[in-house]
């Protein structure tokens, strides 16, 4: 989808800051968004494709406005909700009660015993690695050009790599594919290539001098140039 | 923050609390889980893995080439399982540096917890349009005669650069070299620095 | 500039809401921005290009939650600034002098009696339309392409339609070209056409059926196809 | 609104009184200045002018083609002075609408001030994209078989949608079918009704 998510290129927000002497962690609530994260994925109730296109959809202002990791919480709430997994409305219950009992923890709005943990049939193999089952229709030093595509959906091919040429550095791997295994149809793997752009060819004449920006991109994104 | 909650984090504890009590009630998380993690990234190791495998690179020219070319054994070595990682090397042709335009992927397993400016608006936009203009502001001038290469990490696949050893190098062992390689120089928005010049 | 202005084809935004029986005037201050609006442009102290590059330049997220007329005090006072019109340190203090007085009017803050009215020597002829000095290099029913930049800064050719295919529809006349006159680099007055495109060349697969849009576009955005 | 001012008024009214006062007292502003501006604005007289073209477009078959070929003409004959005004035809085969991706431009001398929804970026980067989602919500089903043509205003050429008659307008005077024509069918979201449909 051609969401705000979607950053490469895009004017408007100043120079880099940094905190001096940084804490990587900056509340104890981020280190619970990781361990919902890892809970919800690693048991395979969403997929890592499902989890980005739920912060895909975020709303531009919010998603520009919060954190990484609340970008996590919105994303993972959202599928979860999609999925029936939760409701909203008992998410939104749950959430004023927190909200009026600050001090409680996360066990505190739950009545009687917690129950045996959930074991899940993993659905298919694990990682994002699978087994050719074509032969790669590229190879290094092939001329491509990148779609033009606007998929209402989930991609990875960003918005400023479209319809541009671009040569095969090097393939990665045979991989699961995000636009299908983000929406529930299927990992439909293909081979995985890095493919190197010329600055000018991404962005004209204003690009910067000597420079090449290396991109991952599946076989379906690329067209023989 | 902003309109969606005046004040963020009354409003993103008591969701992610909500959350989480209702995966504990359902048996998709546990207590035990949560204690984990949150131990696990209280003690986060920083960039441990990242920084001895570019010492050792620098020191031992046999396991800077295996780094580059063979990255999963390589690691396997420093006591690491990752199968994702490549390694990109900078050269006094050619300097590296990493973004994730999309979202903010990043390679946790070698360089530990991603610092915020990696993950923000400001960092992702313009590194893939303006990687020179970027580097400056991180003190990094790199000439127009040195190509610039930026990965985007669009896929699966992570990226750390092997930085150019500093000055003097070769005098140091690789327990002496890790503390100078810092996780900005394995993103690529940093050199790496000989004691005397470290900053 | 690729900034947050340039919205054409964004996800992310729901559904268009309406209010019933709107009011298109909600608040006084929308009338005296417009009134502000008027005297800088009409006394050709910021021409229309400078100030729509004043608006572009708002921090992305301020830009999507704040309203039309808002977008127009940041952008006109940014233009103000830069053009040592006012001070920004001037208009933050009698900002913060009208937070603490909130129901004084604007003379409040003045001391002395208002000057005479600035009488400006307008900068080269009124309006948009200029004279032609050569002629045309399209006509209805030629073939053009648009041009990939992506120039950091003003321009009116959207993302969506950089690199596409479309047909002349027909030739406006010659206008003043803003990604110059943006910028005090002259007015450089070209041909303007209206350019049809093709849903499915905009937007690739996914487009609706059975669409055109037409874009005005500057004789400089075009190439031939 | 937002992180930028918790109360969206009074920052807003703070920094136009801000700026209204250091342009007086520059003299590039004038307080009656100010006054006929507030005064207009306050009395907007709507879409006045364009829903008079229309019904007289309507009634009148030489000034349709006027409207459309010779438009600042015929304009002038119904009193105002503008050069800029394209109008677009609806037809059986074809659907126009009007939008500004780049920022909100709208032919102000015929429509009056523009709605809220036409400036907020849901209008703005759907209508390019998906226009017949987008007039579904407005309540107008467009069918494949119909074109549209979508009108985004990227110069300074404004456009002006001229809708289909509704059903019995041969019936009606222009005095008649003046309150008929709405912003919202000159705008292209919306059909002229006859009376008895009129929502």
């Amino acid at each position: 989808m051609d969401g705000i998510h979607d950053l490469g290129g895009m004017q408007g927000f100043g120079p880099v800051l940094r905190e001096a002497n940084e804490l990587t962690f900056h509340a104890d609530w981020e280190a619970h968004v990781l361990a919902i994260s890892e809970a919800t994925r690693g048991k395979g109730v969403m997929n890592i494709d499902e989890f980005r296109h739920g912060i895909e959809r975020m709303d531009a202002a919010h998603y520009l406005e919060s954190s990484y990791y609340e970008h996590w919480l919105d994303g993972i709430s959202r599928v979860l909700i999609e999925k029936g997994v939760i409701s909203a409305k008992d998410l939104e219950k749950r959430a004023v009660f927190f909200e009026e009992h600050p001090d409680s923890p996360a066990t505190a709005a739950i009545h009687g015993q917690l129950p045996e943990p959930v074991v899940f049939e993993r659905r298919g193999p694990p990682g994002f690695r699978r087994e050719a089952s074509a032969p790669p229709k590229f190879k290094p030093g092939d001329a491509v050009v990148t779609r033009v595509t606007h998929p209402r959906g989930h991609t990875r091919l960003a918005q400023y790599a479209r319809g541009r040429r671009g040569v095969v550095a090097s393939m990665r791997g045979v991989y699961v594919f995000p636009d299908t295994n983000a929406h529930g149809l299927g990992e439909d793997p293909q081979p995985l290539y890095s493919v190197a752009f010329e600055a000018k060819e991404l962005w004209g004449e204003d690009a910067e001098p000597n420079q090449r920006t290396f991109i991952d991109l599946w076989e379906q994104y690329l067209l023989p140039a | 923050m902003g309109k969606y909650h005046p004040n963020v984090e009354e409003y993103v504890v008591s969701r992610v609390r909500a959350l989480e009590s209702l995966l504990l009630e359902k048996g998709l998380l546990t207590p035990d889980m949560v204690d984990r993690v949150v131990a696990r990234y209280a003690t986060d190791t920083g960039p441990m893995y990242g920084a001895r495998a570019v010492a050792r690179a620098w020191v031992n020219p046999a396991f800077r080439q295996r780094l580059l070319t063979e990255t999963t054994a390589a690691l396997a070595e420093l006591g690491l399982n990752y199968t994702e990682l490549v390694v990109v090397e900078n050269t006094p042709a050619v300097h590296n540096v990493v973004v994730c335009t999309l979202c903010s992927c990043y390679p946790w397993p070698v360089l530990g917890l991603p610092p915020t400016w990696y993950k923000l608006p400001a960092y992702r936009s313009r590194t893939v349009v303006e990687p020179r203009a970027v580097l400056r502001e991180f003190g990094l001038v790199i000439g127009e005669e040195r190509e610039i290469r930026v990965w985007d990490s669009s896929a699966e696949v992570r990226y750390m650069v092997l930085p150019l050893a500093p000055l003097g190098a070769e005098e140091l062992s690789e327990e002496q070299l890790i503390p100078l390689v810092t996780r900005d120089s394995m993103i690529g928005v940093a050199d790496v620095h000989a004691p005397a010049m470290a900053r």
